[in-house]
C-alpha cells in the first residue's frame, strides 16, 4: 500500500471521526488533529521526495503505485507525484489546516460542514496525488460538486444563484473535459497496442495525431481553464467567492482554482505538446487578457470579496499565461504563482472572513481606520496586500519575477511584447490593494459602532500567522522550491521542444 | 570584509525585533535600540571605508572593487540568477557611509522630534526596514538585487509617509509615492528585462566590464526605430526617475512631505532619493555606449532642474520649500552624470562632481530638514507667514540652517560650492547652453533658499504673544551641530581622490571662471533675497502681483498634479476600468446567464407539447414515426 | 413433435418457468392464506418468492442455449439481465409493501404482485426471443398487465387517467408496431432475427417505413422523444411503486430488448437506424431535460428526467458494440439503484404525507436527515457526480460512444449533463438549502421500505466504486459476440 | 378467378387509416377502442395476405395474426375495464376530460 494513498484515507477517517462526534468540541478535536496530520504528511512527503532525489532517483514521478481498476479499460487506480504535485500537496495542507481554524465558529450545521469540507479535500488532494486521468477527473469532480452545499447552505448573500452558477459552470468545464479525456484515451495508444489512461504511457507512446491533438488540447485547456478563471470563462469566480463562507473561498481560491492549472499543463500540455506549441497563442491572449483584465475590473469594486475574486482572476491567469510560454523558467514561476497565489489569497479570504464576522459589512465605503480597531488583522491585510502587489521578501515576488523573466525568455517577439503587457498588471495591482488599505484600515473610523469590536481571537491568529509565516517562508528563501519545481519540469518542456 | 554582511543584518535584525515585540518595548526602549543598532552600523560602514580607501591600489591607480559576499538567492535560467551579495567599490563605499550618517542623525535626532507620538517604536521599526533596505541598494552585485531593495525602500518609503495612518493627506501621499515610483519602476523592470535577455546577465561587474556586450547583441534590434540598447538603458532611468522625482515623475516628493520630518530628511532628501542617480552611476560605463540616453538624461535633468527651481521660489509651506529645492539638486546631478563621458578622467569630470554633489547634499539637505524639523516642532506649523524673527528663539538651530543655505547656495568654503562648481564646469565643458542654464539655476536656488531663510529668521520681530518658540532638545541639536561641521569640511574632502569615472584618482582644481561666475550670480541672488524679505514689507505682494499668471501657475507647480488627477481619475479610472468591470459584469456574465435564460424559455414554450390530450400524443407520435421514415427515405435516395 | 424437447425447455427456459410457478403460488396463497397472515406475511412471500426465482435460476452461465428453433434464445447476457430485472423488481416490492398494504389497496394486494410478475414474464419472453412473435406476445405481456397497475388507484386522485393514457397510447404504438412487423415479414418471408437480416432487402422504402415503425413501436415504451408523451402523465397519476417500476424495468427491458432487435435484425444496415437513432437521442435528452427543469411535482420531475435517462441509454446502443452493449446492462443496473432510491424516498414521504411537489421538500433535511441524504445520493448518483455509481455508468456509456467516433453527440450529450444537473440540484436545494418553517414531520419508514432504501443506497455507494461488476457484465457480452 | 393481393392491401391500408383517422378525431372513448381495433384487424389481413400470397410454403402469418387477435381481445378488455373506472368517475368517457395532467 503506498504512502500516497493515506492522503486519500485519511481525509476518509476524518469524515468517519466527524460523522461520530457528537457536539462542537468533538468536531473540532476531530478537524484539527487529522488536518494536522494530513499538513504532517505533507511535509513528510515533501521531505522524503527530496530526500530521493537527492539519492539520484531521476524517474520522472516518484513512489507510484497503480493497481488494476476497471480492467475492460485498462483503468488504474495509479498514484504518483513529482515536485509539481508535492508542492501542491504541500500547499492544500497547509490552507485545509489554516482553513479549520478559519472556520472555528462555523453556524449552523458544523458537521455537515466539516464533512463536506472533507469531501472537497479529498478531492483536491486525489487528484494531485493520481497519474491515472480516470481517477483524476473522478477526483477532479469529487472536488467541484461539495461547492454548491458549502456556498448555498453556508453561505451570505445571493448565495443559491452563485453557487448554481459556479456549480453549472464549473461542471461545463468538466463536460468538456471529460469529453477530451475520452479522446485522449482512444488515441493514446499506437495501433494494436493497449490504450492506456495513465498519463506517464500516454506521453511515452506519444501517439496522438495532430490532427486530434487540434481538436483535443482546445478541449482539455478550455475544460480546465475554467476552473483557472481563464477569461471569459471566470465570471462564476467573483460571485461565488463573494457567496461562499470564509473557509470555503480559502480551499477554491486557494487549491481548488490550482487544479485548474495543474491540469492545463499535467493534462492538456505534457499529453499533446503539438497543438501546444501550434495554439498556445490563443490561450495567450485569453489569458493575457485575464491579467490585465481582472486587475483593471478590481480598481473599483467595492465589495473586498470581489476585489479579491477579480484579483484572483489576474493572478490565476498569470498562471496559465505563464504555462503557455513553454519554457522551464516560466512554469516554474507558473507553480510557485500557483502556490504563492494560493497561501495569499487564502490569507486575503481569512481575514475578510474574520473581518465581514465583526462589521457584517464587506462594503469597503461604509468602513475605515480599521487599524486603529483591530490592529492584528489590520497588519495581516496589509501584508497579504505587499504579498499580492509582488514586494521582495514576500510570495508574490519570487513568483511574478520567475514568470516575467522566464517569460521574456521566449525567442518570438509576440511573446516578449505580451509578456510586458502582463508586467503592467504589477501597477495596477498596486492601485487596487493600495485603494483598499487606504480606504479600509486606514484614515478615520468610519462606523462609530465599529469603535467596540475586538481584534482576532486566537484561532484567527493561528490560521492567518500560519499562512503568513508560509508566505515570507517562500518569499525569502524561494531557491530550493523553485529548484524542487523546475528539475521536475525538464521532463515536460523536454517534450515540448 | 565579510563583516560588511552585518551592515544589512543589523537593521534587518532590529526591524524584527522592534516590529514584531511592537507596543511590548517601551518606547523609550525601543528607540535607544534601534539608535545603537544604527550607531554600531555606522561604525562598520566608517571602518569598511577606512579599509576600502586605504588599501593598495592596483597598477593603473584604481581601487580594486570588493565583492566580499555573494549568494545564489534564486536561479532563473543557465545564466540568469538572483544573487544577494555585496560589492564594494568607491561609490557603493561612499553610499554607506553617507546613508549611515545621515540615518544615525535621524535616529538621534527622532528621539527627541518623535518623542511621545503614537507608534514610537513602530517608526523606529520602519526607519531601520529602510536603512536597511536603502544599504542593500547600494551594495548590489547585480542590477535584480537593485530592484529588490528598491522596492523594499519604495515600500518602507510608503510606510513611512503614511505614518499618521489617520490623517488622510498622509494616506493619499503614501499612495501617491508608491503607485508613482511603482510605474516607474515598471520601466525599470522591463528595462532589466530587456537588458538581461541580450546580455544574457543581470551582474553589474559583467555589465560595466564589457559595456559594448549589450551593443553586440542587440545589433539591429530595434523598436519604434530606437535601437533596443537604447530602450532599456532609457527604461531603466525611468525607473531612477521615478525615485529620484526627476520631471514627469516628481509629483509624488512634494506631497511626501506629510511624513514625519526626520523621514523627509532621511529619505526625500539624503538617500532614498538620490537612489536615481547612483542607479545611472552604477551602470554609467553602459550609459556611455548609449550617447543618445545620456542626451536624454541631461535635457530631462537640466528641465527639472529649472522647473523645481521657479515653483521653489513661490511655495509658502518650508517644507515644500526644501522639497522642491531637493528636486532640483538632484537635477544637477542627473545633469552632470549625463554630460559626462567615460573615455578619459576629464571628460569623466561629471561623474566624479555628481557623486561629489550627492555625498555633500546629502549633508546638508538632510541638516535643512532637520533645521526645518526643530523649527516646525517649536512652531507647530509648515507654514512661513506663522514664522518671522526666530533667530533670537532658536540661535542653534538658526545658526546651522545658514550653514546649509550657504553650502546649497555655493559659498565657499562650504561644501556645496565646491561640488556644484565641478558640476557646472563639467556641464559648461559639454555645451555652453546648458552651462548658462545650469548657472541659472544655481542663481536661483541661492535666491529661493535665502528666501526661506529670511522669512524663517528675520522677516518680521514677532516677540510671539501666544507662545514663546524655544530652542530644540539636545537630541536634536546635536545633529544639527555635527551635520553643520560635515558641511563645513565636507568640501576640503579629496573627492576626486578617492571617486572618479575610471577609479583613478582625480585632483580637483577649480575653474575659477566657472567658480567666480557661480559665486557672483549667488551672491547677487542672495542680496535680492536680502532685499525683499529682511524685513517686512510689500514689495514681495507687488512683486507677485506683477507676475500673477506666473506667480500662481508657479505655486499651482504649473499644474503638473491637476493633469495626473485627471488622467488617473478621468481616463483610467471613469474611461477603463468602470466600462470593463461593467463590461464583465453585463456582457460576459450576461452571456452566462443567458444561456441559462434561454433554457428557461425555451422550456417554458414548448410545453404546449405536453398538451394532456390522449389524441394529440398519438398524432405526435403518428406523425413522428413517418417524419422519420420520411426523412430517411429522403436521405436513401 | 418430438417430446425430447421439454427437458431441455426446462433447462433452458428455467427462469419464465420458475416465475410462472412462482406467480401461481402466490396465486394460491392470495387465495387460501387467512387475511391477518396475509397482512403479514404475503409482501415477504412475494419477495422471497422472486428472490428465490432470482436465486436458482437467473445466475448467468457460461454457454448459450436456442429452443423452438431459435423462437426463444437464452444467452448469458440475457440471463443477467434477467437478475437486473429480478433485483429491481425485488427493490420495487419492498417499497410497495406499505401502500400495498394499506387499507385502500389491500383487498387487491393479489393482483397487484401477480400482475406485476406476468409484466416481468413478458419482459423476459422480450428479452430473449429470437423471433418477433415471442417478441411481440412479451412485449405486450409486459405492457398490458402495467396498464392495469397504472389504473390501480380505484378511487384515488388521477389512475384512472394515467391508466387511459397508457393503454390508449401502448396499444396504438403496438398497432404501429405490428403494421411495421407485417411489412418486415412481407419482405422477408420469416419472422426470425436472423432470417429477417439475411433476406430483407435493406434499402427499400418499405424497409425504411418497416424499421421506423419498429423503432416507434419500441420507442414508445423506452418512451424516447417523439414517443415519450405519455410518459410524465403516466408517471404521475400512477400509483408510485407503479411508476418506479415503470421507470426502471420495463424501461431496461426494453432498451436491452430494443438493442437485441437492432444489432440482430438491422445488423446489415446499422448506418440506418444509428442516423435514426442520432437524431432520436439527442431529442429525447434535450427536451426531456428542458421538460425536467420545469417540473414542480417530483413524480412528474423524475418522469421527464427518465426520458433524458433514456437518451443516455440509447447511446449504449448508438455504440453497436460489445462495449456497448455492456455499458448499457450497466447503465441499466445502477439506474435501476439511482432512481429507486429516490421513487423510495418518494414513496415513503407520499404514504404519510400525500405530498409529493418539490417545495413540500423544503427544509426537509431538518426533520428527516436520512431521507434527505438517501435523496441526495440518488440525485447526485443521477446527475452523474463521483464517487456515485451513476458517475462511471455515464462515463461508460460515453467512452463505449466515443469508441465508436460519436464525439459530436457525445458532446451534445454532455453538455446536456449540466441542464440536468441543475435540475437535480434544485432537489438538492430544495432539501438543504430552502428554509421552511413547517418541513414535513418526521417520517418513520417500515422495515421492507428501509430495507429497499439502504439496499438502494448501498447499490449508489458501491456500485462505481466496485468495478467487478462492470468487468463481469464486459466478460459476459464478449461471449455473446456482437 | 383470383382478387390480386394489391387489392387487400389497398382494403387493408384503408382500414388502418380509417382507424388511425377515427382513433384521432373520435372523442367518445368507445369510438377509439373501435379505432383501434380496425388498425390491429388491418395488420391481421397484411399478415394473412402475405402469407397467403407470398409465402405460401408455411404458416407463419397466419399464426401470428392470431396470436395478435387474441392479444387484441385482451387489450380490449382492459380497455374497456378502464373505460368503465373512468366513466364511474367523471360520469362520461370523453376524451377530453382526461386533460388534469398536462405541461
Amino acid at each position: 500500500m503506498n504512502f500516497l494513498s493515506l492522503f486519500v484515507l485519511i481525509p476518509i477517517l476524518m469524515m468517519a471521526g466527524l460523522a461520530i462526534a457528537r457536539d462542537m468540541k468533538q468536531i473540532r478535536t476531530v478537524a484539527v488533529a487529522f488536518s494536522t496530520l494530513q499538513l504532517g504528511l505533507a511535509i513528510y512527503t515533501v521531505l522524503k521526495y527530496l530526500a530521493e532525489r537527492a539519492a539520484g532517483n531521476a524517474e520522472e514521478m516518484l513512489f507510484q503505485a497503480s493497481t488494476m481498476w476497471y480492467e475492460p479499460l485498462n483503468i488504474h487506480y495509479a498514484v504518483g507525484v513529482d515536485g509539481i504535485s508535492v508542492t501542491m500537496l504541500l500547499l492544500t495542507a497547509i490552507i485545509v489546516f489554516a482553513g479549520v481554524f478559519a472556520s472555528w465558529k462555523i453556524e449552523p450545521l458544523s458537521k455537515e460542514f466539516f464533512l463536506w469540507l472533507t469531501l472537497l479535500s479529498i478531492g483536491v488532494y486525489g487528484f494531485f496525488i493520481s497519474i491515472d486521468l480516470f481517477t483524476m477527473f473522478m477526483f477532479y469532480e469529487v472536488a467541484l460538486i461539495p461547492m454548491y452545499l458549502l456556498i448555498g447552505v453556508w453561505g451570505s448573500g445571493k448565495k443559491n444563484y452563485s453557487a448554481m452558477k459556479l456549480t453549472l459552470m464549473l461542471m461545463g468545464g468538466s463536460a468538456l473535459l471529460m469529453l477530451g479525456i475520452l479522446g485522449i484515451y482512444y488515441h493514446s495508444a499506437p495501433e494494436g497496442a493497449p490504450l492506456t489512461m495513465n498519463i506517464l504511457e500516454i506521453a511515452g507512446n506519444n501517439a496522438i495525431p495532430h490532427d486530434w491533438q487540434y481538436f483535443l488540447f482546445p478541449l482539455t485547456f478550455v475544460g480546465f481553464g475554467i476552473l483557472g478563471a481563464m477569461f471569459p470563462f471566470h465570471t462564476w469566480s467573483p460571485d461565488g467567492h463573494a457567496s461562499a463562507p470564509t473557509a470555503v473561498s480559502m480551499l477554491h481560491a486557494g487549491v481548488l482554482m490550482k487544479l485548474g492549472g495543474y491540469g492545463c499543463f499535467r493534462v492538456a500540455i505534457y499529453l499533446m505538446p503539438f497543438a501546444a506549441q501550434e495554439l498556445s497563442w490563443i490561450f495567450l491572449i485569453l489569458t493575457g487578457i485575464s491579467v490585465v483584465y481582472g486587475a483593471f475590473s478590481a480598481c473599483v469594486q467595492t465589495d473586498l470579496k470581489y476585489i479579491n475574486a477579480y484579483s484572483s482572476v489576474s493572478h490565476c491567469g498569470l498562471v496559465l499565461f505563464a504555462i503557455l510560454m513553454l519554457n522551464n523558467t516560466a512554469m516554474t514561476g507558473a507553480v510557485m504563482q500557483m502556490l504563492s497565489h494560493g497561501l495569499m489569497t487564502a490569507l486575503f479570504f481569512a481575514l475578510i472572513g474574520m473581518i465581514y464576522g465583526r462589521t457584517h459589512t464587506r462594503d469597503i465605503r461604509e468602513m475605515g481606520g480599521l487599524m486603529q480597531i483591530m490592529p492584528f488583522l489590520s497588519v495581516c491585510y496589509v501584508i497579504a496586500g505587499l504579498a499580492s502587489l509582488g514586494l521582495p521578501g514576500l510570495s508574490g515576488f519570487v513568483a511574478e519575477m520567475t514568470i516575467f523573466v522566464g517569460s521574456f525568455q521566449h525567442t518570438d517577439m509576440f511573446h516578449r511584447v505580451f509578456t510586458i503587457v502582463a508586467c503592467c498588471s504589477i501597477v495596477i495591482t498596486a492601485v487596487y490593494i493600495l485603494r483598499v488599505v487606504g480606504k479600509l484600515l486606514y484614515g478615520a473610523v468610519q462606523n462609530e459602532h465599529h469603535r467596540e469590536l475586538t481584534d482576532a481571537t486566537w484561532w484567527e491568529r493561528l490560521s492567518a500567522v500560519t499562512l503568513i509565516v508560509c508566505v515570507a517562508a517562500i518569499g525569502c528563501f524561494p531557491g530550493w522550491i523553485s529548484n524542487l519545481i523546475s528539475n521536475s519540469l525538464n521532463a515536460i518542456v523536454e517534450r515540448l521542444s | 570584509m565579510e563583516y560588511t554582511v552585518f551592515i544589512l543584518l543589523l537593521p534587518l535584525a532590529m526591524f524584527l525585533l522592534l516590529g514584531l515585540l511592537d507596543s511590548k518595548l517601551k518606547p523609550r526602549v525601543a528607540g535607544i535600540l534601534g539608535t545603537l543598532g544604527m550607531t554600531v552600523c555606522t561604525a562598520l560602514a566608517y571602518f569598511t571605508a577606512y579599509q576600502f580607501f586605504t588599501q593598495p591600489r592596483n597598477a593603473e591607480g584604481v581601487i580594486p572593487s570588493v565583492t566580499p559576499y555573494n549568494y545564489e538567492w534564486l536561479r532563473f535560467t543557465e545564466h540568469l540568477h538572483i544573487d544577494l551579495g555585496i560589492y564594494l567599490d568607491p561609490i557603493s563605499v561612499m553610499m554607506l557611509v553617507v546613508i549611515t550618517t545621515v540615518s544615525l542623525m535621524v535616529h538621534i535626532y527622532s528621539l527627541g522630534y518623535m518623542h511621545g507620538e503614537k507608534g514610537f517604536q513602530r517608526y523606529y521599526a520602519f526607519l531601520s526596514l529602510f536603512s536597511m533596505s536603502m544599504l542593500g541598494l547600494v551594495v548590489a552585485t547585480n542590477i535584480f538585487q537593485m530592484y529588490i531593495f528598491w522596492e523594499l525602500v519604495g515600500v518602507s518609503s510608503y510606510l513611512l509617509i503614511g505614518f499618521y495612518y489617520t490623517k488622510p493627506a498622509a494616506i493619499a501621499a503614501s499612495k501617491k509615492a508608491f503607485i508613482v515610483t511603482r510605474f516607474a519602476d515598471l520601466g525599470f523592470l522591463i528595462g532589466i528585462l530587456i537588458l538581461s535577455f541580450f546580455t544574457k546577465t543581470f551582474d553589474f561587474a559583467t555589465l560595466t566590464a564589457t559595456p559594448t556586450a549589450i551593443i553586440t547583441e542587440t545589433a539591429g534590434a530595434t523598436f519604434l526605430g530606437c535601437s533596443v540598447a537604447s530602450w532599456a538603458l532609457a527604461l531603466i532611468f525611468m525607473g531612477g526617475a521615478g525615485k529620484s522625482a526627476m520631471f514627469p515623475l516628481h509629483i509624488w516628493l512634494p506631497d511626501a512631505m506629510e511624513g514625519p520630518t526626520p523621514v523627509s530628511a532621511l529619505i526625500h532628501a539624503a538617500t532614498m532619493v538620490v537612489a536615481g542617480v547612483y542607479l545611472v552611476a552604477r551602470l554609467f560605463p553602459v550609459y556611455c555606449v548609449t550617447p543618445e540616453v545620456l542626451e536624454l538624461i541631461t535635457t530631462v535633468g537640466a528641465i527639472t532642474a529649472l522647473y523645481a527651481a521657479i515653483v521653489a521660489c513661490v511655495q509658502t509651506d518650508i517644507k515644500r520649500v526644501l522639497a522642491f529645492s531637493t528636486i532640483s539638486q538632484i537635477a544637477f546631478m542627473i545633469v552632470a552624470l549625463g554630460v559626462a563621458n567615460d573615455t578619459d578622467l576629464h571628460e569623466g569630470l561629471g561623474y566624479m562632481a555628481s557623486m561629489f554633489h550627492l555625498f555633500t547634499h546629502a549633508m546638508f539637505k538632510a541638516l535643512l530638514f532637520l533645521g526645518a524639523g526643530a523649527i516646525i516642532h517649536a512652531v507647530h506649523s509648515n507654514e512661513m507667514s506663522e514664522m518671522g524673527g526666530l533667530r533670537k528663539y532658536m540661535p542653534i538651530t538658526h545658526i546651522t540652517f545658514l550653514i546649509a543655505c550657504l553650502a546649497i547656495a555655493g559659498i565657499p568654503p562650504f561644501s556645496g560650492f565646491f561640488s556644484k562648481d565641478e558640476i557646472l564646469t563639467a556641464v559648461m565643458h559639454k555645451s555652453t547652453f546648458w552651462g548658462i542654464w545650469m548657472t541659472v539655476v544655481a542663481g536661483l536656488t541661492a535666491f529661493y533658499m535665502f528666501r526661506l531663510y529670511f522669512r524663517i529668521f528675520w522677516w518680521k520681530n514677532t516677540d510671539c504673544s501666544h507662545h514663546t518658540p524655544h530652542e530644540a532638545p539636545l537630541t536634536m541639536t546635536l545633529p544639527l551641530i555635527f551635520l553643520a561641521l560635515v558641511t563645513c569640511v565636507a568640501g576640503f574632502i579629496p573627492f576626486g581622490e578617492l571617486v572618479s569615472v575610471n577609479g583613478q584618482p582625480y585632483h580637483i582644481h577649480l575653474d575659477w571662471s566657472v567658480a567666480t561666475t557661480s559665486i557672483i550670480v549667488a551672491v547677487c541672488a542672495i542680496s535680492l533675497a536680502a532685499w525683499l524679505y529682511l524685513k517686512e514689507n510689500k514689495k514681495p505682494t507687488a512683486m507677485a502681483d506683477a507676475t500673477r499668471t506666473l506667480h500662481t501657475a508657479a505655486y499651482r507647480r504649473f499644474y503638473i498634479d491637476e493633469i495626473y488627477l485627471f488622467v488617473t481619475h478621468k481616463i483610467i479610472f471613469k474611461c477603463i476600468c468602470a466600462p470593463i468591470a461593467w463590461f464583465d459584469r453585463h456582457i460576459i456574465d450576461g452571456t452566462m446567464d443567458m444561456f441559462a435564460n434561454v433554457t428557461q424559455w425555451v422550456s417554458a414554450r414548448i410545453k404546449g407539447l405536453q398538451s394532456g390530450y390522449i389524441q394529440s400524443y398519438v398524432w405526435i407520435l403518428l406523425m413522428g414515426t413517418l417524419l422519420i421514415a420520411a426523412i430517411t427515405i429522403c436521405c436513401l435516395l | 413433435m418430438d417430446f425430447s424437447q421439454y427437458s431441455l425447455i426446462w433447462e433452458y427456459m428455467q427462469p419464465e418457468l420458475l416465475l410462472l410457478v412462482a406467480t401461481i403460488l402466490l396465486f394460491f396463497v392470495d387465495l387460501f392464506a387467512s387475511p391477518r397472515f396475509l397482512d403479514k406475511w404475503f409482501s415477504g412471500i412475494a419477495c422471497v418468492l422472486l428472490a428465490a426465482v432470482t436465486a436458482i435460476s437467473c445466475i448467468p452461465g457460461g454457454e448459450t442455449h436456442t429452443l423452438f428453433g431459435g423462437m426463444f434464445i437464452s444467452t448469458p447476457m440475457t440471463t443477467a439481465m434477467k437478475l437486473v430485472l429480478n433485483i429491481g423488481t425485488i427493490l420495487v416490492l419492498l417499497q410497495a409493501h406499505s401502500w400495498v398494504n394499506s387499507e385502500a389497496c389491500k383487498v387487491r394486494r393479489g393482483e397487484f404482485y401477480e400482475l406485476m410478475f406476468f409484466t416481468l414474464f413478458g419482459m423476459y419472453l422480450m428479452i430473449s426471443s429470437g423471433h418477433f412473435l415471442i417478441f411481440f406476445i412479451g412485449l405486450e405481456t409486459a405492457s398490458l398487465p402495467i396498464a392495469a397497475l397504472v389504473a390501480f388507484n380505484k378511487q384515488g386522485g388521477d389512475s384512472y387517467e394515467s391508466g387511459a393514457k397508457y393503454l390508449f397510447n401502448a396499444v396504438f404504438s403496438s398497432a404501429i408496431f405490428l403494421m411495421g412487423i407485417s411489412f418486415m415479414y412481407a419482405m422477408s418471408g420469416s419472422l426470425y432475427f436472423e432470417d429477417i437480416a439475411l433476406n430483407a432487402a435493406n434499402n427499400t422504402a418499405l424497409f425504411v417505413v418497416a424499421l421506423a415503425f419498429i423503432i416507434s413501436g419500441i420507442g414508445f415504451k423506452l418512451s424516447l422523444v417523439p414517443f415519450h408523451l405519455w410518459t410524465a402523465d403516466v408517471y404521475q397519476g400512477g400509483p408510485t411503486a407503479v411508476t418506479a417500476y415503470l421507470s426502471v424495468i420495463s424501461k431496461g427491458a426494453a432498451a436491452f430488448a430494443f438493442l437485441w432487435v437492432l444489432f440482430k435484425t438491422f445488423s446489415p444496415s446499422p448506418e440506418l437506424w444509428q442516423g435514426i437513432l442520432y437524431v432520436l437521442i439527442i431529442l429525447t435528452i434535450t427536451l426531456g431535460n428542458l421538460f425536467a427543469i420545469r417540473q414542480k411535482d417530483l413524480k412528474r420531475f423524475l418522469a421527464f428526467s427518465s426520458i433524458s435517462q433514456a437518451g443516455y441509454i440509447m447511446l449504449g446502443v448508438m455504440a453497436n458494440s460489445a462495449q456497448g452493449l455492456t455499458a448499457l446492462v450497466y447503465y441499466i443496473l445502477v439506474y435501476i439503484f439511482s432512481n429507486l432510491a429516490a421513487f423510495g424516498v418518494i414513496a415513503s414521504i407520499e404514504n404519510k404525507t400525500g405530498k409529493v411537489s418539490m417545495d413540500d421538500y423544503n427544509g426537509l433535511y431538518q426533520t428527516n436527515p436520512k431521507l434527505s441524504l438517501a435523496m441526495m445520493l440518488a440525485m447526485f448518483s443521477l446527475a452523474g457526480i463521483p464517487p456515485f455509481a451513476g458517475f462511471f455508468s455515464k462515463f461508460f456509456i460515453f467512452a463505449s460512444a466515443v469508441n465508436s467516433g460519436y464525439y459530436i453527440l457525445v458532446l451534445i450529450a454532455l453538455l446536456n449533463t449540466i441542464i440536468s444537473l441543475f435540475y437535480y440540484l434544485l432537489v438538492v436545494k430544495a432539501m438543504f438549502i430552502n428554509p421552511n418553517d413547517n418541513p414535513i414531520e418526521t417520517v418513520k419508514t417500515n422495515c421492507y421500505g428501509r430495507t429497499g432504501l439502504v439496499i438502494c443506497v448501498a447499490g449508489i455507494l458501491v456500485l462505481g466504486i466496485a468495478s467487478c461488476v462492470y468487468g463481469y457484465l464486459s466478460g459476459l457480452s464478449l461471449t455473446v459476440g456482437i | 378467378m383470383e382478387i390480386p393481393m394489391i387489392y387487400y392491401i389497398v382494403l387493408s391500408l384503408v382500414m388502418f387509416f380509417a382507424g388511425v383517422y377515427g382513433f384521432i378525431t373520435r372523442k367518445n372513448m368507445l369510438m377509439m377502442l373501435i379505432s383501434i381495433e380496425l388498425m390491429l384487424n388491418a395488420v391481421d389481413i397484411n399478415f394473412a395476405v402475405f402469407n397467403r400470397f407470398l409465402f405460401p410454403g408455411q404458416m407463419e402469418g397466419m399464426v401470428f395474426a392470431i396470436f395478435a387477435i387474441a392479444i387484441a381481445a385482451a387489450e380490449t378488455a382492459i380497455a374497456i375495464a378502464i373505460i368503465i373506472n373512468i366513466f364511474r368517475h367523471i360520469r362520461n368517457i370523453d376524451a377530453d376530460n382526461l386533460d388534469d395532467m398536462k405541461y
